[in-house]
């Protein structure tokens, strides 16, 4: 077991390693090795998913401030796991059609390679601190990648927003680290999770408080969202694979994994619910107006995020995380067919496809099954998980938080059908030629197609695997018949679907409802400017900026002020001396 | 008031008169002398301290050294001083401003 | 006045009459030895030094519009030096009695470590003035080790603007360093 | 006098090797030798020769604890404090003088920059060995001396020039006001030997001015604000090697003469810890935001060594202040770290400065914008210099993040709100920073080449290795940080011990 961990992370490091040493003519070896390297961590997380245990399989003794760092690969882990790696197989396997004749490719399967390691170890990870090194460490190959196309300064734009915003977010889980550490004398999530006591009320809130806050960054939730649409600047792979199946997910993971110690504290849970709501909610309006199509689909990313914070506030951990296995399968589909419908038109923006159904049947296919998934119609594998949050929230959490989220299923569908028929519907609005995708393309967005069709039908092996190794969470998983039965008999379900269906009817009735649609402009406004979240970050770069240059202007470059200053801070220190002692 | 409390006052306000002519001079060559004095007023603290602690002459052996380290330090002082009239023509410290912000 | 003397020369008088003063002062204290070397050195070596200076940088005359507003100069000095003054004054309080060996013993064994540093001292100090001082004749080296065309040079330190352009040309080694036998190339 | 042990055999040798150098250097050019390399690699000999005597010296000391070498009145005692920084100013200074090797041009005075660079070395360990306030201060004379004309280096320059001059009078008032300290404790308490001022010293006014004036002096040269207007046009100025040393060891070799004469003065007042903790937050933000709008890459790392510092005296007055010594030791670390990512960063920058402009007999800075698409060319130094900067931002799995981590963890310990709020503070400094560090990454990593990189010159093997040392070292200890321990941990219970506090 110990070493299927060190293979999963390993294999993609030493394949990192490998193709950075390689020269860039030797492009062909770039692809196979990438392939190769990401399929084999694949397969050794997939070997992990029998032997799941909540016990300590991995210690390596690192000592002094560090502690020893240490893996459990519990279900949730090596679930986790196991999605980073095959998704990232998937979208290796798609970059290889995608990124063929780009230049710098060792940088970017470098990076792709670390970063599924990376992500690997962050799931698997038991000490905070381990948990945490990992977490920057996707931060950081998250940015690199963003602006992987560095001579756009939009990409650099992108990327540095990300870091920084994420970085900013990942303070919230180092104060975490630092207090378990301060008062528990290691980083040992499994043994903070049994005896939370240790820490004093105030620290257990300060810390519940910062990991919210380092998992709303991650997971771009409201008020942090705004790096995720800057984040689509990178390859589409990169959008599939990282901003959508894997890293965006470490904030759901962290609440749900943390959530039997702090779901006493106070006014937590509200705040997780809120924090859900209002992404779910807004980012499905922000999508609603989109033009951009991947920006659409970012959107839809933060709002199904939402759902899962959503979930796991109202104590539904199983829901959400199953719901985060629906999400990434289909996402991911649905982000890599966009990129190769992008790649095909050369544009991102919707107003300039149109009708590219006739010449992508089989990206339109894929795609259709990815968007149904998406909008929550019976029997693809978005249905039953979002079902399963919505009844569950309906029985465990606030009725307002869950007319919310219904009101944003309703939404979804509806941007959903939206974004379909803009690009494959209707009547081409742009020109050039279109060319149906490559074969290494069609391979991946199937096997993805397929899996959204079918991964509901895990739903019982999943439970049964998370019921047996989150002992802390003490879940109480139905067996998968029941399970089913019960999401299609509850009336939630039945309320849930009709909403669906009337956010289907409003755009078929588009043409009828324009009177209402009008009335709702200043909603659409209001949601292309990010509902002033933008404003906001725009203002403290500014801000810090100005603060910069006026700082400047003390660097005289004159040798009487330089000792002055020396003067001064004598000055100074001799009267902090003085009224200290 | 003793002597030595004076004296001490004294090397004072030399060292004062020292930084005073760092803060105000605009010639390299001055700046080496306001130095001189800085170093000068520093040196005769020592000594008075040396004194005050009946250890004249440890008081000496260190102003000795403070000598030689501050005859050095004038020395590069002065030959950077000519260098820069060399390079740019001038003394004057408004021309050494550049390095800024 | 020392600081304030418009012409450089009288400055560097003045500062070797401080000098010259604190050297009295120092005699006074019982310090005869210290007093000696600093009224030779501080007064004497170094004027010379600085009359040297002078002498190659030449007089200049800056009108002394201060960077720093005077006053805030002599406030931020008052300041100081009252406080510094006040945290001072009791020190006639204390005598810690020893009986004390002489100087040369004290100097040249007791504190030998400080005195060998000296050596570093004066050793490094020499390297760095050599070093500030001696490379104008770089460029005419330069000619004279390979035979560079004069084209293929000049574009190069033609970018700077500061070098001064009579220095290009190969100079006689000036008079007005001691040092300069030294640098010349044999 | 006693034997010469292994310690002091340690610091002699350069400080004897150094005039070698020179004369060898001199006398090569005399007789128009091949321009030679000769004082450069004495000068690499003198150094890697050092290395003996620093492993006997450290072993001994790992065995039989500090040991003593009196001259007369004045005691030189290795402790680890001094082996830190002997290891520190060693190993930087063995890679600088490899590096330096082709990036000095011949005719520029290499025999005098290396014999300096040597000296500086030797002088440096000296410093961390000494325990006689005075002697102190000769030593830390010492340095500065031997440092001047390395920043000044290209007189010719009138940027250089100015840099050199603002270095050297700053330098000079600093050293006055550490002379005035001195004088003041003198007088107090008729002793300079560290041990027994710490004894005789009562919490009288002029050992609190005394110490203020240590703070201030020997706060000129670790660089803290508002004493370090000198930093960023020294570093910026100075050749690449130079700004090296200058960030990864003289600032720390400041930091660590603060330090043992405030030791000396411990009893004096509790504030000291504090104080150092004020000065490490203003550092850092004054760092920070001052690097932000930087355009040119020396000064941006020359301002981003202003925040470093901060991070060390936040953990030393951490440490100071909750008695406790891992505040200390996660400093220690961090200043071991700081040597090499600095190191790294300045000597990969150099390399480029040397490769777009120096070569070409340009003195002219060296732009962020001049390194767009560097990568391509010159791969290797691209990959270091940005490691290093992303070190420096403290992003794992790097040296930087590690030993921030550890001065975090020490903050955290202490159970203090205050502390506490501190550390998230230089969190948050520490994320600002990678707001300039980034860009200059996605700098390096551009596809479309400028000018001056299209033109660029090739690079001197001797160039490179130096810095894909430092590379893997930054990489290593971010990997495995348990590397440095046995230098920065003994180095941070020995602070304490000898502020009288702990053990």
């Amino acid at each position: 077991m110990d070493w299927l961990i060190i293979l999963t992370i390993g294999i993609p490091w030493l394949g990192a390693g490998l193709i950075w040493l390689l020269e860039e003519r030797q492009s062909r070896l770039q692809h196979t090795l990438a392939v190769v390297f990401a399929l084999a961590a694949g397969v050794a997380a997939l070997a992990m998913l029998p032997s799941t245990t909540e016990q300590v399989e991995l210690r390596i003794k690192i000592g002094s401030v560090f502690g020893d760092f240490t893996f459990v690969p519990d279900g949730l882990g090596v679930f986790l796991a196991v999605v980073a790696t095959v998704v990232g197989s998937l979208a290796v396997i798609f970059s290889v059609d995608y990124m063929h004749g780009e230049a710098q490719l060792g940088r970017y399967y470098s990076l792709v390679l670390l970063f599924i390691g990376a992500m690997a170890g962050l799931v698997l990870a038991d000490s905070l601190l381990l948990l945490f090194i990992f977490w920057e460490i996707t931060a950081l190959c998250s940015y690199s990648l963003i602006s992987f196309y560095n001579d756009d300064p939009k990409a650099v734009e992108g990327g540095i927003k990300a870091l920084i915003i994420t970085q900013l977010g990942g303070i919230g889980l180092l104060v975490g680290a630092l207090v378990i550490y301060a008062y528990q004398g290691d980083y040992q999530i499994s043994r903070f999770l049994n005896e939370p006591e240790v820490l004093p009320t105030n620290m257990l809130s300060v810390m519940a408080f910062g990991c919210l806050i380092a998992a709303a960054a991650k997971s771009a939730q409201v008020p942090f969202h705004t790096w995720l649409p800057g984040a689509m600047e990178a390859p589409s792979p990169i959008s599939a694979l990282i901003h959508a199946a894997t890293m965006v997910n470490a904030g759901v993971y962290l609440l749900a994994r943390f959530y039997p110690a702090f779901e006493e504290v106070d006014g937590w849970t509200t705040a997780v619910i809120s924090v859900g709501l209002l992404s779910a909610f807004l980012a499905a309006l922000m999508a609603l107006f989109a033009t951009d199509l991947k920006r659409a689909l970012a959107y839809s990313t933060i709002s199904q995020l939402g759902y899962m914070v959503y979930a796991v506030g109202t104590g539904a951990i199983f829901a959400s995380q199953f719901h985060l296995l629906s999400h990434a399968v289909f996402k991911a589909l649905l982000f890599l067919s966009a990129g190769a419908v992008i790649h095909s038109v050369g544009t991102r923006d919707m107003r300039q496809m149109g009708g590219l159904g006739k010449q992508m049947p089989f990206m339109r296919a894929v795609f259709i099954v990815g968007a149904l998934a998406l909008a929550g119609l019976p029997f693809f594998n978005g249905f039953w998980s979002k079902e399963l949050i919505l009844e569950d929230g309906l029985h465990e959490g606030p009725v307002w938080a869950y007319v919310g989220m219904l009101a944003g299923a309703g939404i979804t569908a509806l941007y959903t059908f939206r974004m379909v028929w803009l690009v494959f519907y209707g009547e081409r609005r742009g020109s050039g030629h279109i060319h149906e995708a490559g074969r290494l393309m069609k391979l991946s967005t199937g096997l993805l197609a397929a899996g959204t069709l079918t991964t509901w039908l895990l739903i019982g092996v999943f439970g049964e695997m998370l019921e047996n190794t989150l002992i802390y969470h003490h879940l109480h998983v139905e067996s998968a018949p029941t399970l089913l039965e019960e999401i299609i008999t509850a009336p939630a379900t039945l309320l849930a679907l009709s909403v669906v269906a009337a956010g289907l009817l409003g755009w078929w009735f588009r043409a009828p409802l324009a009177g209402i649609a009008a009335s709702f402009k200043p909603v659409g406004q209001a949601a292309t400017s990010d509902f002033g979240f933008e404003w906001i970050n725009r203002r403290v770069t500014d801000w810090t900026n100005a603060g910069a240059n006026a700082l400047r202007t003390t660097q005289t470059g004159s040798l009487n002020w330089n000792v002055f200053g020396i003067i001064g801070g004598l000055i100074v220190v001799l009267v902090i001396l003085a009224l200290g002692a | 008031m003793s002597t030595l409390t004076i004296l001490a006052g004294g090397a004072l306000a030399l060292f004062a008169v020292g930084l005073y002519g760092l803060l105000i001079t605009r010639n390299m060559i001055k700046v080496v002398v306001a130095l001189q004095i800085l170093v000068k007023a520093a040196l005769l603290a020592l000594v008075v301290a040396g004194k005050a602690s009946d250890q004249i002459n440890l008081g000496q052996s260190l102003a000795m050294t403070v000598i030689v380290a501050d005859t050095v330090v004038a020395v590069i002082g002065l030959a950077l001083a000519v260098q820069v009239k060399r390079v740019l023509g001038t003394m004057d410290l408004t021309e050494l401003s550049k390095l800024r912000g | 006045m020392a600081i304030r003397a418009r012409r450089l020369l009288v400055a560097a008088m003045w500062l070797a009459g401080v000098s010259a003063l604190v050297a009295i002062v120092l005699y006074r204290l019982g310090a005869q030895q210290v007093a000696v070397v600093e009224l030779s050195v501080g007064a004497g070596l170094v004027t010379v030094l600085f009359v040297f200076a002078i002498s190659i940088a030449g007089e200049e005359g800056l009108s002394e519009r201060e960077f720093i507003p005077n006053e805030l100069a002599i406030g931020l000095l008052v300041v100081f030096g009252g406080l510094l003054a006040v945290m001072d004054l009791p020190m006639d309080e204390l005598g810690v009695s020893l009986s004390e060996a002489e100087f040369a013993s004290i100097f040249w064994e007791d504190r030998e470590l400080d005195v060998l540093l000296q050596l570093v001292f004066i050793f490094t100090g020499v390297v760095t003035m050599l070093g500030v001082l001696a490379d104008v004749r770089k460029p005419s080296r330069i000619k004279k080790r390979s035979d560079i065309p004069q084209a293929h040079i000049n574009p190069a330190f033609g970018t700077d603007k500061h070098v001064p352009q009579p220095v290009l040309q190969p100079v006689a080694p000036s008079e007005t360093q001691p040092e300069s036998s030294k640098e010349t190339p044999a | 006098m006693d034997e010469m042990s292994a310690f002091t055999w340690m610091i002699t040798l350069p400080l004897l090797a150094s005039p070698v150098v020179y004369l060898a250097g001199r006398i090569s050019r005399r007789r128009n030798w091949d321009v030679g390399m000769i004082s450069h690699w004495l000068a690499f000999w003198a150094l890697a020769a050092t290395w003996i005597p620093f492993a006997l010296a450290a072993s001994d000391l790992d065995k039989n604890g500090p040991d003593t070498f009196q001259v007369g009145q004045i005691a030189l005692r290795l402790d680890d404090i001094g082996l830190l920084l002997a290891g520190l100013s060693l190993g930087l200074g063995t890679l600088v003088v490899l590096y330096s090797g082709p990036y000095i041009s011949p005719d520029h005075g290499r025999e005098k920059y290396h014999s300096l660079l040597v000296a500086m070395v030797g002088v440096m360990m000296g410093l961390g060995c000494a325990h006689d306030l005075f002697n102190l201060w000769v030593w830390f004379e010492a340095m500065a001396i031997s440092s001047f004309l390395l920043v000044a280096f290209y007189h010719e320059q009138a940027a250089s020039l100015e840099a050199g001059v603002k270095y050297v009078v700053q330098s000079a008032v600093g050293s006055a006001l550490v002379l005035m300290g001195i004088a003041l404790v003198l007088a107090q308490t008729g002793t300079l030997d560290l041990d027994k001022i710490r004894l005789a010293a009562d919490d009288s006014n002029m050992l609190l001015a005394a110490g203020a004036l240590f703070v201030i002096g020997f706060g000129v040269k670790t660089a803290m604000v508002p004493m370090h207007t000198w930093l960023p046009d020294a570093h910026s100025q100075a050749p690449s090697g130079i700004s090296a040393m200058l960030s990864g060891v003289v600032i720390e070799a400041g930091l660590i003469a603060l330090l043992r004469s405030l030791s000396a003065l411990a009893g004096v007042t509790p504030t000291w810890g504090e104080l150092l903790m004020a000065f490490g937050v203003l550092n850092m933000t004054v760092g920070n935001l001052m690097a932000l709008r930087q355009t040119q890459v020396k000064r941006l790392l020359a301002y981003s060594s202003l925040s470093h510092v901060g991070y060390m005296l936040l953990g030393l007055g951490i440490a100071l202040y909750a008695q406790d010594a891992s505040g200390a030791q996660g400093s220690f670390f961090h200043m071991l770290n700081h040597g090499l990512m600095k190191g790294l960063a300045f000597l990969a920058a150099g390399a480029f400065l040397y490769a777009l402009h120096v070569a070409s007999g340009d003195h002219s800075p060296l732009l962020i914008s001049d390194l767009s698409g560097a990568a391509k060319s010159y791969p290797m130094m691209a990959l270091g210099l940005s490691l290093a900067v992303l070190s420096l931002g403290g992003l794992p799995p790097f040296a930087g993040f590690m030993s921030k981590w550890q001065i975090f963890a020490a903050g955290f310990e202490t159970h203090n709100g205050w502390i506490q709020a501190l550390v998230i503070f230089a969190a948050l400094n520490s994320v600002l920073s990678l707001a300039y560090y980034a860009p200059l990454v996605n700098t390096l990593y551009r596809q479309s080449a400028s000018p001056l990189v299209q033109h660029g010159h090739p690079l001197s093997i001797w160039i490179c290795i130096p810095v894909m040392i430092l590379t893997a070292s930054v990489i290593a200890v971010g990997i495995w940080p348990g590397l440095f321990n046995w230098l920065s941990d003994p180095a941070g219970s020995a602070l304490l011990a000898a502020f009288g506090l702990g053990g």
